[in-house]
């Protein structure tokens, strides 16, 4: 019996929960002004996701779901990005959004049931959020795929859940980008849970970043609570990516404090006590702690912070509230790019009954 | 009696299948503790245990196909996929072999299976959430599909779908899940799985519908009514195979066809009833067969929904058209 | 002119619009050096290199779910799937987003795939590659599908496929392959996607076919010319959308209609067929609109499979039970 | 950076192409019996490939897919198994089939096209053959459930190529046996092609073994031309998910000698070189050679041998040939387990064009 490979995963982190460094930090954090835009990018993410709960419970906002707890992951890996990469998200990853540079009062819409959130003016080759599990990874191979044959030094970054890598998508899309190298990076959002079934319930694999061990290319697990640590490792991926070496997988484990989305009561099938527990992994209050000790960081600063992104939030919403919703035509407009000659009665019919009894 | 909406019902036929036949099992995502994302299985995990209620990993392929191992050992398997959106990775599963294992084996192994999903729009869920899929089932020989579109036809037709030897695909008209109540004895009856429903006798107009749509074809029945055109209602339910004699006999009665149902119209389960009549009751026909569907676009999110969905207005529209008609 | 099978029109298509457009690639499993298992890419590789023609991993979902990224980015992806029977995985993508990216981002990205496949029954293949299964594909809103009958239309339908920018489907019907030759001169010139073709004029009934189904109906328009009856044939090869005006206003002339299809009966594209004449040519029929299918069966292996296979004799049939009728 | 797991992956085999043996023998192989079984099932495994493709070629049988080579892999894997585990094999497995108690008549109609090959006389519970590819692994879990749920000490046994293991199905189907422990165990027969895609071309992955890591339980590769080694690591993962372990991975490297069904035509993308380098690795010439070196094996007991399975074929054949074909009618025999009556009138009208044009 020989062995003909092995394989090692491992566990990274910069800042411990108490906001104190257990590694010299890396180089791009250096300085506190990266460590102010990542810490920006959080409290924003979090003012947004209050103001979605809001919308959603006074019934002006869809089905949503919260990122609370989550948002070193999503702030990481955007802002681990170059403009010219290319997102392709799930549906927890609004912290990443905002950040690439779709606007508050885009994802409003999306998450209010207006397709014209999905039209960002920014981030135009962003993809939009994937709801069907998993479904977004071949996605981000085929747009990985596009920069390689084009020869772009460009990176696609693609999040999913814990949930998501059980799906057959996300295995295909990761040997696809193993055997042709292509540049992207995957990255796991993992909040321990997928609606009411745990982390544990979902594989025996002992880590998700193993994952990529199948795949034929390198998977690590990072703090998915320390921004920093987020940042640096998809960060070194990207890179990585960009100069020709092939994907990566990343595993960043954080917790959903929230529910599953607002449809959702976690408290069906998990304890108050285990959401209380991770509260103190808190991703905010993390860099908080460290901010306010190495970088002078004081209240003032704090609500500073916070109601400029209460401002923009407030704005985003009441641009969004104010949006007349789209014309009935809406539902033809962009089904092809023009519209074939035997769909143009269906749209006589809808115009005539919207007009009647709209 | 105790009045139940049509979820209950649901979780009553599921209590006395897996009560009656130690077969069945149930199996899907947050079927368990969670109940179901509509609670459709509430309680059953603490009822039966973990071995007759699975949770089960986030693969919808690999649900389908479990399906087919454990119909050729003898179980019962009934599958739920969380929402309309997710059936179609099973659809391979289901096409390529749960629905042709008797046949490939020659009834060596057969796949006694039901998928059940949520199914179909105007509850302004989040996208992919609200989409009417059946024409696609319906199409694959072997198969079953069933919509009930009450309580008591979803008890009835649930455990005959449980009891139905080959693979069911049973859609639930999420909408009517608790939009309304009503009798349901927990008397273990089944309905039949090939016959259609006579839901309201009229001489004028047949008006063809199933799942949620029966709530805008009966509405719109009382408003045909109140002007003094009575029509007879049909609610397929069955619609695979399809009791297509049940519809001709009315047409043949009434002259008149209003077929309606929430899915896209090109390719939609109307079209074959409606090939059925031009097939079988051209010399009953007073007037042209008019199909009250869904528009041949995606399902909009849920700030147009309504704008695609059928309502009862274009069905008594297309009626008065209908009996107009010289 | 030279004489080329459906095959070597498809190649000449391919050719020609990798060569027009740098956009296009090609990819699927043993599109390269192998030239697809059918050679319809032979030559490719050595023309294109392997960054225009590329050979993949056995994994139909991803090879649909790449297009959507490719045509995100601006690529015009062409996509084989070896064989019919192995398309379902790939319908999960085509549903959830390559047909719906455009209407969900308002237009922002785009998905101008092709999605290539053989396809149908009747060369004794084995289990699971002689499946008809467009009506699935033709259900689906933002999806146009195509299927050629000869060399000519695979040349010219394929082109406009490639051009189109949003999704194609585009079945090839294997059993014509090599079945026949014809001039096809290498003009670039696409074909409409959105009109039937009218291949034969006749006063007495209409034949609808498409695919490979067109042999049988033109062999059975011959046989029924020498007994008298004039047919006019129909071609619908652009399934979806339907062009419904070119077989309605036929059917005006003629009064009768026999729909031939190879997929099984029920809810099979002829439906929708049949339903346009139910809403739209009532007054003209002077018939009941027949359906010559496949049976609601699983398609059976070889030895049996020319009992399933529709027969010019059974359209003969047809139509002559047509024609008699009073 | 700590390390959170590691996993290694080994090959082993007992003989080489050489017929020496590398180590000692397993428990089971000690002794002639057991050897010899192993040599006749591959023989007649190798004659009835030959008669096969005789009869494909004579238009008597339709496309066939031959095992010539890889014989040690659906022998070995078995051999492995009790009467009472269940087989759900791809379409390459003729051998394990044969073991199992299908009869060459049976194999013969499936592959000459007629629906009354999978209904097997014996091993009623084994799965038929799989065409699309991957597809039956989701089908060994439950069968794999099925005996778990129940109590049984059954085991399910899977086999696969290697292009099927880059399936999101076989994926999901091992990550489910992983996280429920299933008995099952997955066996790779890793021929190094899938059509004209060569195993390079499928995955990064250094091994196909690796792909259970993934799914959190063990994989190892055996050298798939020696019917010793398959054997003995199958039957060891076997007895482990008897005994409540779990699943296993096998991966067993062996080498498609023959085109890759009687429609393809190697030559267009392989060197005859390559093939040829190959044979020196044939399964059954290995063992011959040991067992004539260490058991006696004569050139008397291999033509009595050779005899006796081509008689067994032929006879298997003629039996084939001389069935008559089903009644029309089989096509709705099956469907359901009975007709519903909206199908009787179809039937009617297959009945009556079968009469008339038949
Ligand atoms: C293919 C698919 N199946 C089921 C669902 C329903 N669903 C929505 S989110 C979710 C759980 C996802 O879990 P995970 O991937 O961990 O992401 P998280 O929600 O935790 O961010 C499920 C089952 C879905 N959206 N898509
Ligand atoms: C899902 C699916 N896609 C494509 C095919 C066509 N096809 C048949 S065999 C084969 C290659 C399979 O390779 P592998 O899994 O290595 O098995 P092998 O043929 O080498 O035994 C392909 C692509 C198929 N049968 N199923
Ligand atoms: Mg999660
Ligand atoms: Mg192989």
């Amino acid at each position: 019996m020989t062995t003909v490979a092995s394989f090692t995963i491992t566990h990274s982190r910069f800042l411990d929960p108490a906001g104190a460094l257990t590694q010299a930090l890396p180089e791009f954090a250096r300085g506190p002004s990266a460590l102010k835009r990542l810490y920006r990018a959080m409290a924003l993410t979090r003012v947004f996701d209050a103001r979605a709960l809001a919308l959603q419970r006074t019934g002006r906002l869809g089905t949503y779901a919260s990122s609370l707890g989550q948002e070193a992951v999503a702030v990481g890996l955007a802002d681990a990005m170059r403009a010219e990469d290319v997102l392709v998200p799930s549906f927890r990853e609004h912290g990443a959004q905002l950040l690439r540079g779709v606007t508050a009062t885009e994802l409003f819409l999306y998450w209010g049931g207006d397709e014209r959130g999905s039209n960002f003016a920014s981030a135009r080759e962003d993809f939009p959020v994937a709801i069907p599990v998993g479904s977004q990874a071949p996605h981000a191979a085929g747009v990985a795929l596009a920069f390689m044959l084009r020869g772009d030094q460009r990176v696609a970054v693609c999040a999913f859940g814990d949930g998501a890598t059980s799906k057959g998508d996300v295995y295909e899309a990761m040997n696809l980008a193993g055997v042709w190298r292509l540049p992207v990076v995957f990255v796991i959002n993992n909040n321990q849970w997928s609606i009411s079934v745990p982390r544990s319930a979902q594989t025996a694999a002992a880590t998700l970043a193993q994952k990529a061990v199948a795949a034929g290319f390198a998977g690590e697990q990072v703090d998915g609570n320390d921004v920093i640590a987020v940042r640096h490792a998809v960060g070194s991926a990207i890179e990585r990516a960009r100069g020709g070496e092939g994907p990566a997988l990343i595993e960043a484990i954080t917790y959903r404090l929230a529910d599953h989305t607002t449809a959702d009561d976690a408290r069906r099938y998990r304890d108050d006590a285990e959401v209380s527990r991770h509260w103190k992994d808190d991703p905010i209050a993390r860099l908080r702690l460290y901010l306010t000790r190495e970088a002078g960081w004081t209240k003032d600063d704090e609500e500073h912070l916070l109601s400029e992104c209460g401002q923009v939030i407030v704005n985003a919403a009441e641009t969004y509230l104010a949006m007349a919703p789209q014309p009935p035509s809406a539902l033809f407009d962009h089904l092809h790019a023009s519209l074939p000659d035997a769909l143009a009665a269906q749209r006589d019919i809808l115009l005539r009954e919207s007009d009647r009894h709209g | 009696m105790v009045e139940r909406t049509l979820v209950e019902a649901l979780n009553l036929a599921l209590v006395r299948a897996m009560t009656e036949d130690e077969r069945v099992i149930l199996y899907g995502q947050d079927v368990g503790i969670d109940g179901g994302v509509f609670r459709v299985s509430e309680g059953l995990l603490r009822q039966f245990g973990a071995k007759r209620v699975l949770d089960t990993p986030l693969s919808e392929t690999v649900l389908a196909g479990l399906a087919v191992g454990l119909g050729a050992q003898g179980f019962r398997p009934i599958v739920e996929i969380q929402f309309d959106g997710f059936l179609y990775p099973t659809l391979d599963q289901l096409i390529n072999h749960a629905a042709r294992l008797r046949t490939r084996t020659r009834g060596r192994l057969s796949c006694p299976m039901v998928l059940r999903a949520p199914y179909g729009g105007g509850i302004h869920a989040p996208e992919h959430h609200s989409e009417s899929n059946e024409a696609l089932f319906a199409h694959i020989p072997g198969l079953r599909v069933v919509i009930p579109s009450s309580p008591r036809q979803a008890y009835g037709l649930l455990l005959a779908a449980i009891r139905d030897p080959d693979p069911v695909v049973f859609l639930e008209p999420k909408r009517l899940y608790r939009a309304l109540r009503e009798e349901v004895a927990d008397d273990g009856a089944s309905l039949p799985l090939d016959r259609c429903f006579a839901v309201r006798e009229g001489r004028d107009v047949t008006l063809v519908a199933w799942g949620a749509m029966m709530r805008e074809t009966l509405e719109a029945a009382e408003q045909l009514s109140s002007a003094g055109v009575e029509a007879e209602v049909i609610d397929v339910a069955t619609l695979k195979p399809l009791d297509a004699d049940t519809i001709l006999r009315s047409v043949e009665k009434t002259g008149r066809c209003i077929i309606v149902h929430e899915a896209p119209l090109t390719g939609g389960f109307g079209a074959e009833i409606a090939a059925r009549l031009a097939e079988h009751a051209l010399t009953s026909l007073l007037a042209p067969v008019v199909r009250v569907a869904g528009y041949d676009t995606v399902m909009p999110l849920a700030k147009l929904e309504h704008f695609y969905m059928p309502s009862a207005a274009r069905i008594v529209d297309a009626a008065s058209r209908v009996m107009a008609y010289a």
